[in-house]
């Protein structure tokens, strides 16, 4: 399996084929003279501003404490969590139970739901 | 906003304006120049003639005329900031004659006067003729 | 669904999406200017377009995957950031200047001026966006869109001479005023070739639920449906040729190109020419909003869908809310629409090397389109087309300042 | 020693030196294959792209390069496979070979050969 084109940055659907983000990172486990072990899928906006540049992780984890849904803390999914890798990855899990839809979920109920029509 | 329209443009730009100093010969910028006044002054005669033929409603003749106006303004501004010779001052009567038509002509509008129109209407065609004139005499060198 | 209705859904669809405030602004100028000389720009835009939304279309089909959607994964974000960027920015000056086309209209009609249309004609757009669905956006206002024949008709009533267009077919300089010239070629290729049509088609086809069924029929509807969108572009600068241009009208406002049609049909043709402006521009103002949406939601793997209800996809119901409402302040402050329109076609071209580039890779990659990869003629146009974008990204500006 | 946790997306596009310090490419690529319950590493590709990452179209040039030069940049051409233990992951700020260049070269050939 080729981690950078088949995982990193493709499509993470659940159980019920929602999509609940994007491969954002992919952290290793290193261990003394054994290859090093797949951890985790991590799944959210500070990672991925990581990858552009530290500061933009900072302000970005800054914002996301200070306003709304006041969550920063990337998704993590354990590797053993994934059931297949091919175009998208899917992930044996509950979206709208993970942290991977806090603000998709704050949005909806502090700010959609008080439109009208968005009820 | 305009400011802000001109920070990007400026930001954008400023490397290819460093290096692109062409300006255009001033026989280029005259005869830009009476393109663009005959195509307002056109503009105007052409709105006239459709409000007569209630081709076009009362309110979009009135603003458009006012727009010509105030492009011609534009244009004897600029002429004006240059240095005077006579052609220039052949060109400001020209554009004193036609904002005065287009005056009458928007008032015409204004009082839904189809009567009143007809004259400066014509008046405008002859002083549009002279402006082209103009144009093609700028041509030869 | 029987396939020719399918087709025939399609090619009206996309009809109504082709034909844009760029479109018609720069096929009036350029009509108004200098006759039938540029006709060659559209032919040439619209091959390209062509090509490209069939790629987008067939993307869709054969990989189940969006333009955006493809690019990062393949290309991760580290690159994909450019072209998002770069279309966030055009789609936010495009969509200014497509309310800002919609607001003209109404002022053509009212003689209120544009300013005060700008919020009512955001809030318009969202409530279609909010309320409706994407067969009702799609079809709808694609039907609605078949008004703009009007200008193919004043064509034909007008006689223009053949021989006369076809010169205009082949590219040449004018005499005098290059740069100018130049500057309005290079506009109506921005215009024609406007990313978010890719990002957008793709989108569609995506939440269609197309599959390798549609080949054929995504074959048929970029061919015809985008080449009668250039037929009516075609219509408007040959009518700006034969009405505007012989009197010396040069079009530097939307005034004056709605006088285009009144003498072929007297006060029909003006109240013709403000809706055909109005219901294009709000058609496309409501595929640029959707589309700025579907590429951030698939930027970061949000749940996203025009036809669901706002509640399903919060976060994409967010974006474009906000969106049009910014664009329309734009309009609001009273920037010359006109101006703003020409302004963002320049820009459109800076950005249309990075985001066409990726069809090279993406449409070559058996993973994503497996046997319906380019042959060689479609990577022959595409590369011809990746060339034109650079050439058009590094002459826009010097043109603009030179020659707009 | 305690496990440590490494961010594998900022590894991606860094540069890679050997034993000796001399640059060898970047690290384009990193194959995992499943080992009992787990999922573990055991090759990267460090490639040659060091100066088209410049333009940060660094994935795209790549892939381009390997449409034109088909599969040749990925099967070792210009670049290198390194099996997992012969780079050390423990900096991420300084990716470093366990070996030498000379060495590398001839263990991937050995890979190549393999396959």
């Amino acid at each position: 399996m080729d981690l950078i084109r088949d995982v990193l940055d493709n499509q993470l659907v659940d159980r019920n084929q929602h999509k609940i983000g994007k491969a954002d990172g992919i952290i290793l486990e290193l261990r003394d003279n054994q290859p090093p072990r797949l951890a985790y899928i991590e799944v959210g906006m500070p990672t991925l501003m990581g990858r552009l540049h530290p500061r933009l992780q900072r302000w970005i984890i800054a914002l996301e404490q200070k306003w709304g849904a006041k969550h920063s803390e990337p998704l993590r999914i354990p590797w053993s969590k994934v059931l297949d890798v091919g175009i998208d990855v899917d992930v044996d899990l509950e979206g709208e139970a993970t942290t991977a839809l806090t603000w998709e979920k704050w949005l909806r109920e502090n700010v959609i739901s008080k439109i009208p029509g968005g009820g | 906003m305009k400011r802000l329209r001109i920070i990007i443009f400026g930001f954008l730009w400023l490397p290819t304006l460093l290096t692109a100093c062409s300006r255009p010969s001033s026989a280029d910028e005259v005869k830009k120049e009476l393109q663009t006044i005959n195509s307002w002054a056109t503009t105007a005669h052409m709105v006239g003639e459709a409000w007569r033929k209630g081709n076009v409603p009362t309110p979009y003749a009135k603003t458009t005329l006012q727009k010509a106006q105030k492009e011609l303004h534009k244009e004897a501004d600029t002429l004006e900031k240059k240095a005077s010779g006579k052609e220039q001052e052949i060109l400001l009567k020209h554009l004193q004659n036609l904002d005065q038509l287009i005056s009458q002509i928007s008032k015409a509008v204004e009082q839904k006067d189809y009567n009143a129109i007809a004259q400066p209407l014509q008046e405008l065609a002859t002083e549009e003729q002279a402006v082209s004139a103009l144009a093609k005499a700028s041509e030869q060198p | 669904m029987n396939k020719i209705l399918m087709i025939a859904l399609g090619i009206l669809t996309s009809i109504g999406g082709f034909l844009d405030v760029g479109a018609i602004a720069t096929a009036a100028e350029a009509g108004s200017e200098f006759g039938y000389q540029l006709i060659w720009a559209i032919l040439l835009g619209t091959i390209c377009v062509i090509f490209l939304v069939e790629m987008s279309g067939r993307l869709a089909a054969a990989s189940k995957h969006t333009l955006a959607d493809a690019i990062r994964e393949r290309f991760g974000i580290s690159f994909y950031i450019i072209p998002l960027i770069a279309e966030v920015f055009v789609d936010f000056l495009v969509l200014a200047a497509e309310i800002g086309g919609v607001c003209i209209a109404l002022q053509l009609v009212t003689g209120i001026s544009f300013q005060w249309w700008a919020l009512p004609v955001a809030f318009a757009i969202w409530i279609l966006l909010w309320k409706g669905t994407l067969g009702l956006i799609e079809n709808g206002i694609s039907t609605l869109g078949l008004i703009t024949l009007v200008f193919v008709f004043a064509t034909f009533k007008l006689h223009p001479s053949l021989t006369q267009l076809g010169a205009g077919i082949l590219p040449t300089l004018p005499r005098e005023d290059v740069t100018h010239y130049l500057f309005i070629a290079v506009s109506i290729l921005g215009a024609l070739i406007s990313p978010y049509l890719f990002y957008f088609y793709s989108s569609g086809a995506v939440e269609d639920k197309w599959d390798e069924e549609y080949i054929g029929v995504n074959r048929m509807i970029a061919g015809v449906g985008m080449g009668f969108g250039s037929i009516v572009s075609l219509g408007v600068l040959i009518v700006a040729a034969l009405v505007l241009h012989p009197k010396g009208i040069q079009v530097d406002s939307y005034e004056q190109a709605a006088l285009m049609l009144t003498e072929t049909f007297g006060y029909w043709g003006f109240i013709l020419f403000a809706a055909s402006l109005g219901i294009a521009c709000f058609g496309a103002a409501l595929e640029v909003s959707l589309d700025t949406a579907y590429i951030v939601a698939q930027t970061f793997g949000w749940n996203w869908g025009e036809s669901l209800h706002p509640k399903e996809a919060a976060r994409f119901s967010l974006v474009y809310t906000v969106f049009v409402f910014l664009a329309s302040l734009l309009m609001l402050v009273g920037i010359d629409p006109l101006q703003l329109t020409l302004f963002s076609m320049a820009i459109t071209t800076l950005t249309l090397p990075p985001v066409i580039l990726p069809f090279l890779v993406l449409m070559n990659d058996k993973s994503y389109v497996g046997e319906y990869r380019n042959g060689w003629i479609t990577n022959s146009v595409l590369i011809f087309t990746i060339a034109l974008a650079f050439i058009l990204a590094i002459v826009a500006i010097p043109l603009e300042i030179i020659g707009g | 020693m305690a496990s440590r946790e490494v961010h594998l997306e900022l590894l991606l596009g860094k540069e890679v030196l050997d034993s000796t310090g001399q640059e060898i490419g970047r690290l384009e690529e990193v194959q995992a294959k499943q080992s009992g319950e787990d999922w573990v590493i055991y090759e990267y590709l460090v490639g040659p792209a060091a100066r088209l990452e410049r333009l940060s179209a660094w994935a795209l040039g790549l892939a381009i390069l390997r449409l034109f030069g088909a599969h040749k940049v990925r099967r070792g051409y210009k670049g290198y496979r390194v099996p997992w233990d012969q780079l050390d992951l423990t900096n991420p700020e300084k990716l470093r070979l366990n070996c030498s260049l000379d060495e590398l070269k001839t263990i991937s050939e050995k890979l190549e050969a393999e396959d």
